[in-house]
């Protein structure tokens, strides 16, 4: 049951991912953007991670495609200027080569005796948190200075022309 | 004390650095002073180390500044201060000294002071900075500044195309031996990836078999480097003509410091030579042939100046004897000896032709009879020193105890037999000058005083040609035995005869020099009656150096060159005869073809590629965002592709 | 249960998808998505491998992965919406402004 | 947290604070000056350079980050650029009037992501560093987004950088799955699944990768370089890119050390691609800003050179020629910068036909700065190459050697060529120079260090 899950959620964000590829309106591939960060929530929840699944849910699927969304919806106001290309021509090297990596990457992951598997252990969000507050804390404070200059970066090319 | 080293070589540098960039705001006289401060600062720190037990304390060292330390190329900016350095350094700085102080008259009425203290000064700071150095490419640093103030002073007065070439000649000369030793330097380091000198005798001592190749190899190579810069056989020949510069130079550079680099420079390296024994012993023989030349060219020289070139080229040869003989501490010894007494009779010599309308040859300087007391006196005490006249004189200390560890030495008896009649020549060449210049001389009219500076540079110089031996008596003589037992830790000691037989070599030292004075006082006598000396145009001509180079080098040389020449001329002229219309346009088909065909077409073909090359690349660069990104997976995809292969 | 190396696929998958879409796709809000596909193939890696090695780092790589992708989404879609507002267009074939002249000046 | 921790935090705090008090003065009630911005941006810089003089020991602070002599090196050099940078900004006509509280505050955040960069003892740490020192970047690109091209370079750096992110993080899952942790020391000491590991370096190779612009993730960076404002410019061509070269040595060299041998044969292909190309691309470029993007990926390509050779001499000729090659290209976009018209940067090479001649000073530094990069002694960048050069050949890489000393030789063309351009007797007619004096210091200041660090290359050798 648990396996038939999770093939099928992990056959679910691969799949939603691929119709990105395809979706011929930016409104169709947010969609099928959100239903593959969902997918994926859950796929995080099967691995034993709650916490993850939840903010993914929260910050990807909430926040951050809000904002794709968004900008969107202000760009679809002028009709006219954004027909949104079908696969540009020269589409065959470039596909060619995601192949040549995906299969890299394939027998990378593969060749290597980390196939073992242990029963699935959910980590608690308690640990997640000890960690982050304790050998990250360093990190988590530098993060917030990432967030900060964001914000004053974002700010700052959103404003109208200064005077 | 150590981190005092610094100022030894600094304050020269310094000085002449100070004269180079703000002399323009100097006055001329200031040169002379500014430059004796530079001379006496460093003079008086060696002092200092004296005064503070630098004699028997370890070797004081100091690190200034590692210059590019990366693996295990770690040339340094260091000094190291032991015994052998202490000795070249005291003798350098108190003679630089000197001579500075002596400049100060005796230039003073050149136009050009200002080179002329910018490069004695950085000739001392050179010298000494050759000494200290504790590692060989400071050492080499040293060497070639030394080199380069040298050939700048011979030509000091270089409008003169005579003194000018002699600078060239000594310049060319001495690259020779420079070549050598840097090719020396590169065999070691490339052997022991080490420049510091005592880690890289160290090394070569354990690393190394007595008497195999590598030792030989670098052994020579930096035998050849002193040769050259210590005019010894068979490139002594730009040493005579190096008396073109002022007398002081000829003083300071040509005879008491320069020309002893050579020796320091083995001594320094006396174990290299100890693991090559057949190499050693050549510096035996080269020094004791050298003797030979130099006594017997001096002898039959009419220019005072030459007279002492070539006998400084002599005594030299004493000190490489010595130093072939494994006796380092008493070649050091005849060193310091010998910069004193020869700069005393060069700076003598200087003071009579200055004061005699520049007159450098001996018979009129005899002639015109015209000399002070004081350097008739200072001449003398010069003439005994350098002839070894028994007990008074320092040179007779130093000369004897090379004698006498020459004997012992393998194929002694043969080596003390040359020296011994090279010391007889001395006497004999010298006191010739001496009778010729001073015999019979009155004062007729009124000297012109002798400044205070020149006088007293040459009083303490006399003083010292006098006393400086007395540090070292002869082998089972009472008195100090110092000098040895104070280097023995360094520079090792020479076997020694028994003392029967030292005592007898002792009185024959003892003997030769007045035989000499009495040979010398017959010929004197000889000559003013118009009888030559045997052979005395080969001699004078310096066993005809010159031009025997002339033809087995330099001759050849041109020759090759000309006939080259009439070999292209003779086959571009001789085609020409032949050439008809056509064959002629077939040439220069020909050549157009190689020319154009061949070196154009490749020369714009190669930019033609290039250009193509950017071209194609440029073009790449066509402002695509996908472009950019396949760029990059491209290249995520070749790196990976690395680990699948 | 499942092996680790199956997750990883899956991950690598969704990796070269968002790849594919960012060569592929010749828009620039298609690109910002295509990104997110590729951190997202990262964090499962990541999550992963932190149930394979039983340990919480590899949750803590993944809400980094989180913030940071937020900061630096938050700029680029700003970007691009000030490309929109100034330039008229979110076509990357239009954004060739800067590139090599390619008529090549004098040698 | 002890109290060396907090020696050791000091400079990055110094950096956060200053940021921090910017903002704060920026949005006071009373308008402060820009001028004080500035001063306090380059005080803050100042306290923070004097902080890390109070490093002794290295000490690693919660095992994040390191503070060693490398960190002490670099996080002074990076203080030292970035106030370079406040000061040419400050004298930059085109965009004088914006530089205020945010773009002050930017730079500052990215200098603490090379600080923290250069210091990270883990991988997490590493990439949020490298994140921060990124994103600021975006905005800085496309600073007055009304220039030409700004917002186009922005994009394209948002986006590619974003790419380049996702192939660093993909990296560091894979060491993480490879051995279950990421932290560097421990990953260091890890022999199990190394080849795992190896694979993830060369993943996180092709972020570094970017940012360095090697060949082929090199594309970005002349468009970049051509639309940043030219002292931002100058930060790419410098420090920001050295922050990620200092980290790419720190990672390979001292922390993965049997992963850097594995890499050799990859960091060979790199290098001479980068030197090749890079020259090639050079070579007729007609854009002196583009030329000179050119012209540092070639000078990358050096610097793998002496990664290329494995050992210890090639580490250290590696971090001298970073430092080396940062005060290089600070020192020619200084003059780029001094050499702005009042709305443009100069671009094109036609545009400062001349100029040598009107402007000695600048025309000098000009000069030295271009023979530096050329590597003619007695520069810096002289004996950078010969270190460089010399740990390949040391390594027995003559092969590599030879290729480089071509590539020195054929890039002596197109330097050589500006500077014929900068010393033609026909002068531009499109006017004088516009600079400020604290320009001119800092180029004065900056062609004599490049040459005193060639004549005493162990002031910088000693420190390593």
């Amino acid at each position: 049951m648990y396996e038939i899950i999770f093939y099928l959620t992990s056959a679910i964000a691969v799949l939603a991912a691929s119709a990105i590829l395809i979706a011929p309106h930016p409104v169709h591939a947010a969609l099928y953007l959100v239903i593959s960060l969902l997918a994926l929530a859950l796929l995080f929840f099967l691995l034993g991670a709650p916490l993850l699944a939840a903010l993914q849910v929260m910050i990807y699927a909430g926040a951050i495609m809000v904002l794709f969304l968004f900008l969107i919806m202000v760009m679809n106001l002028r009709p006219g200027q954004n027909q949104s290309a079908p696969l540009a021509s020269g589409w065959k090297g470039p596909a060619f080569l995601a192949l040549i990596l995906l299969l890299e990457l394939l027998w990378i992951l593969n060749r290597f005796q980390i196939t073992a598997t242990n029963n699935i252990t959910a980590i608690e969000p308690k640990a997640v948190g000890l960690a982050l507050f304790g050998p990250y804390l360093l990190v988590v404070e530098v993060a917030a200075v990432l967030l900060l200059a964001a914000l004053v970066a974002a700010l700052y090319l959103s404003r109208k022309e200064r005077s | 004390m150590s981190q005092f080293l610094w100022l030894i070589p600094g304050s020269p540098m310094l000085g002449a650095l100070i004269i180079a960039l703000l002399g323009g705001y100097l006055k001329q006289r200031h040169f002379s002073i500014l430059a004796s401060c530079a001379a006496a600062v460093a003079f008086l720190t060696v002092l200092l180390a004296w005064l503070m037990g630098a004699a028997t304390s370890q070797p004081l060292q100091q690190t200034l500044y590692t210059w590019i330390g990366v693996g295990n190329w770690m040339p340094t900016i260091g000094f190291t201060l032991d015994r052998l350095a202490l000795v070249m350094v005291s003798v350098v700085s108190s003679i630089g000294l000197l001579i500075h102080i002596y400049s100060i008259t005796f230039m003073a009425g050149d136009s050009d002071q200002r080179r002329y203290y910018f490069f004695l000064n950085l000739f001392l700071a050179g010298m000494l900075l050759l000494i200290l150095a504790d590692n060989l490419l400071l050492l080499y640093l040293g060497w070639e500044l030394v080199g380069l103030c040298s050939f700048a002073l011979i030509g000091f007065w270089y409008r003169d195309p005579l003194r000018a070439s002699a600078g060239r000649k000594a310049f060319i000369t001495t690259r020779i031996g420079d070549l050598s030793l840097a090719l020396g330097i590169f065999l070691l380091f490339n052997e022991f990836n080490e420049l510091s000198v005592s880690v890289l005798l160290a090394n070569a001592t354990v690393q190394w078999e007595t008497g195999s190749q590598m030792p030989i190899l670098a052994a020579l190579l930096i035998l050849g480097g002193a040769i050259g810069k210590s005019a010894q056989l068979p490139l002594q020949i730009w040493l005579p003509d190096a008396m073109a510069g002022p007398s002081p130079v000829s003083a300071l550079i040509h005879a008491a410091t320069m020309v002893t680099a050579g020796v320091y420079l083995i001594a320094r390296t006396y174990p290299l030579f100890e693991l090559a024994p057949q190499v050693q012993w050549s510096v035996a023989a080269i020094g004791t042939l050298t003797i030979i030349y130099g006594a017997s060219a001096a002898l039959a020289q009419n220019d005072i100046k030459r007279v002492l070139a070539y006998s400084t080229i002599s005594q030299v040869g004493y000190m490489f004897l010595a130093l072939g003989c494994g006796a380092n501490a008493l070649a050091l010894l005849h060193l310091t000896t010998h910069a004193f007494f020869k700069a005393l009779l060069f700076l003598t010599a200087g003071t009579m032709i200055r004061t005699n309308d520049n007159e450098h040859n001996i018979h009129n300087l005899g002639k015109r009879g015209n000399h002070s007391s004081l350097i008739r006196w200072c001449f003398l005490i010069g003439a005994a020193s350098l002839a070894g006249f028994p007990i008074i004189t320092a040179g007779f200390y130093s000369k004897e105890a090379i004698l006498t560890a020459t004997w012992s030495a393998p194929t002694g008896p043969l080596l003390w037999a040359f020296a011994a009649f090279g010391s007889l020549l001395t006497a004999v060449y010298i006191f010739r000058v001496y009778f010729f210049v001073f015999q019979g001389s009155r004062s007729g009219s009124p000297m012109p005083p002798i400044p205070a500076p020149m006088t007293w540079s040459l009083s303490i110089l006399a003083l010292a040609s006098l006393v400086v031996g007395f540090v070292e008596f002869p082998e089972g003589w009472p008195g100090l035995h110092l000098w040895s037992d104070w280097l023995r830790d360094e520079l090792g000691s020479a076997s020694h005869p028994t003392l029967a037989t030292a005592y007898s070599l002792q009185f024959i030292a003892c003997v030769l020099p007045l035989i000499g004075i009495g040979v010398a006082l017959v010929l004197v006598r000889r000559e003013k009656l118009g009888f030559e000396l045997p052979l005395a145009a080969f001699l004078r001509t310096g066993w005809n150096f010159d031009a025997l180079y002339q033809i087995i080098l330099i001759r050849p040389y041109f020759t090759l060159a000309r006939f080259f020449k009439n070999v292209e001329a003779l086959l571009i002229e001789g085609t020409l005869q032949k050439m008809t219309r056509s064959g002629m346009t077939v040439a220069t088909a020909c050549r157009d073809g190689l020319e154009y065909g061949v070196l154009n077409k490749s020369i714009t073909g190669l930019l033609a590629g290039l250009r193509l090359g950017h071209m194609r690349l440029s073009a790449t660069q066509n402002g695509l965002l996908s472009r950019y990104a396949l760029m990059i997976s491209a290249g995520a995809v070749f790196l990976l592709g690395y680990w699948l292969w | 249960m499942i092996p680790l190396s199956h997750s990883l696929t899956i991950a690598a998958l969704l990796f070269v998808l968002g790849l594919a879409i960012i060569l592929l796709r010749r828009e620039l809000l298609f690109i910002l998505m295509g990104l997110e596909v590729m951190f997202n193939g990262v964090a499962l890696t990541a999550i992963a491998a932190g149930q394979y090695w039983n340990n919480p780092d590899g949750q803590v790589l993944t809400i980094f992965l989180m913030v940071v992708t937020a900061a630096e989404l938050a700029v680029a879609l700003i970007l691009v919406w000030l490309a929109f507002e100034h330039l008229k267009t979110t076509q990357v074939d239009m954004l060739t402004r800067l590139k090599d002249d390619t008529k090549g000046g004098a040698p | 947290m002890h109290s060396a921790d907090l020696i050791s935090l000091a400079p990055f705090i110094a950096l956060i604070l200053g940021g921090l008090t910017i903002l704060a003065l920026g949005v006071w009630p009373k308008p402060v000056s820009t001028q004080i911005l500035t001063m306090v941006a380059i005080a803050f810089l100042f306290l923070g350079a004097v902080a890390t003089l109070f490093w002794d020991a290295p000490h690693e602070v919660n095992g994040m980050l390191v503070t060693d002599n490398l960190s002490r090196l670099f996080t002074q050099f990076f203080m030292f650029g970035t106030a370079v940078i406040i000061i040419l900004s400050s004298g930059y006509t085109p965009i004088k009037n914006e530089v205020r509280e945010e773009y002050l505050s930017l730079l500052l955040f990215s200098t603490l992501g090379m600080t923290l960069l250069i210091a990270s003892q883990n991988l997490m740490m590493a990439f949020v560093g490298l994140e921060i020192l990124t994103v600021p970047l975006f905005a800085l690109v496309a600073w007055q987004p009304a220039r030409n091209g700004a917002i186009e370079g922005g994009v394209k750096y948002a986006l590619l950088a974003g790419f380049a992110a996702a192939f660093f993080l993909y990296g560091t899952a894979l060491a993480y799955t490879s051995a279950g942790t990421i932290d560097l020391t421990v990953l260091g000491a890890v022999t199990t699944n190394a080849e795992l590991l190896a694979i993830s370096v060369t993943l996180i190779l092709v972020g570094v990768g970017f940012k360095l612009a090697l060949i082929p993730f090199h594309m970005w960076a002349p468009d970049i370089y051509q639309a940043a404002p030219a002292p931002i410019t100058a930060l790419f061509a410098s420090i920001a890119k050295v922050a990620a070269l200092v980290f790419l040595i720190r990672l390979l060299c001292m922390q993965l050390q049997h992963i850097w041998e594995a890499l050799l044969p990859l960091i060979w292909m790199l290098a001479v691609a980068s030197m090749v190309a890079g020259n090639l691309l050079a070579l007729h470029q007609q854009n002196l800003k583009r030329l000179l993007a050119y012209s540092s990926i070639a000078h990358l390509g050096y610097i793998f050179v002496a990664l290329a050779a494995g050992n210890s001499l090639g580490r250290d000729a590696a971090i001298y020629y970073a430092l080396t090659y940062a005060l290089m290209n600070l020192g020619t976009f200084a003059v780029i910068t001094a050499f702005t018209r009042h709305d443009q940067d100069r671009q094109d090479l036609e545009e400062f036909r001349g100029l040598g001649r009107r402007h000695p000073v600048l025309g000098i530094a000009m000069g030295v700065c271009l023979l530096a990069l050329a590597g003619v002694p007695p520069t810096a960048g002289f004996i950078a190459k010969l270190i460089a050069f010399g740990a390949a050949i040391e390594a027995g890489h003559t092969i590599l050697a030879i290729i480089a000393v071509l590539n020195t030789a054929l890039a002596f063309y197109y330097y050589l060529r500006i500077l014929n351009v900068f010393y033609d007797t026909n002068e531009t007619n499109l006017g004088a120079a516009q600079y400020s004096q604290g320009t001119l210091i800092i180029v004065v200041t900056i062609t004599l260090l490049i040459i005193a660090f060639g004549i005493f290359p162990e002031w910088v050798l000693g420190l390593i």
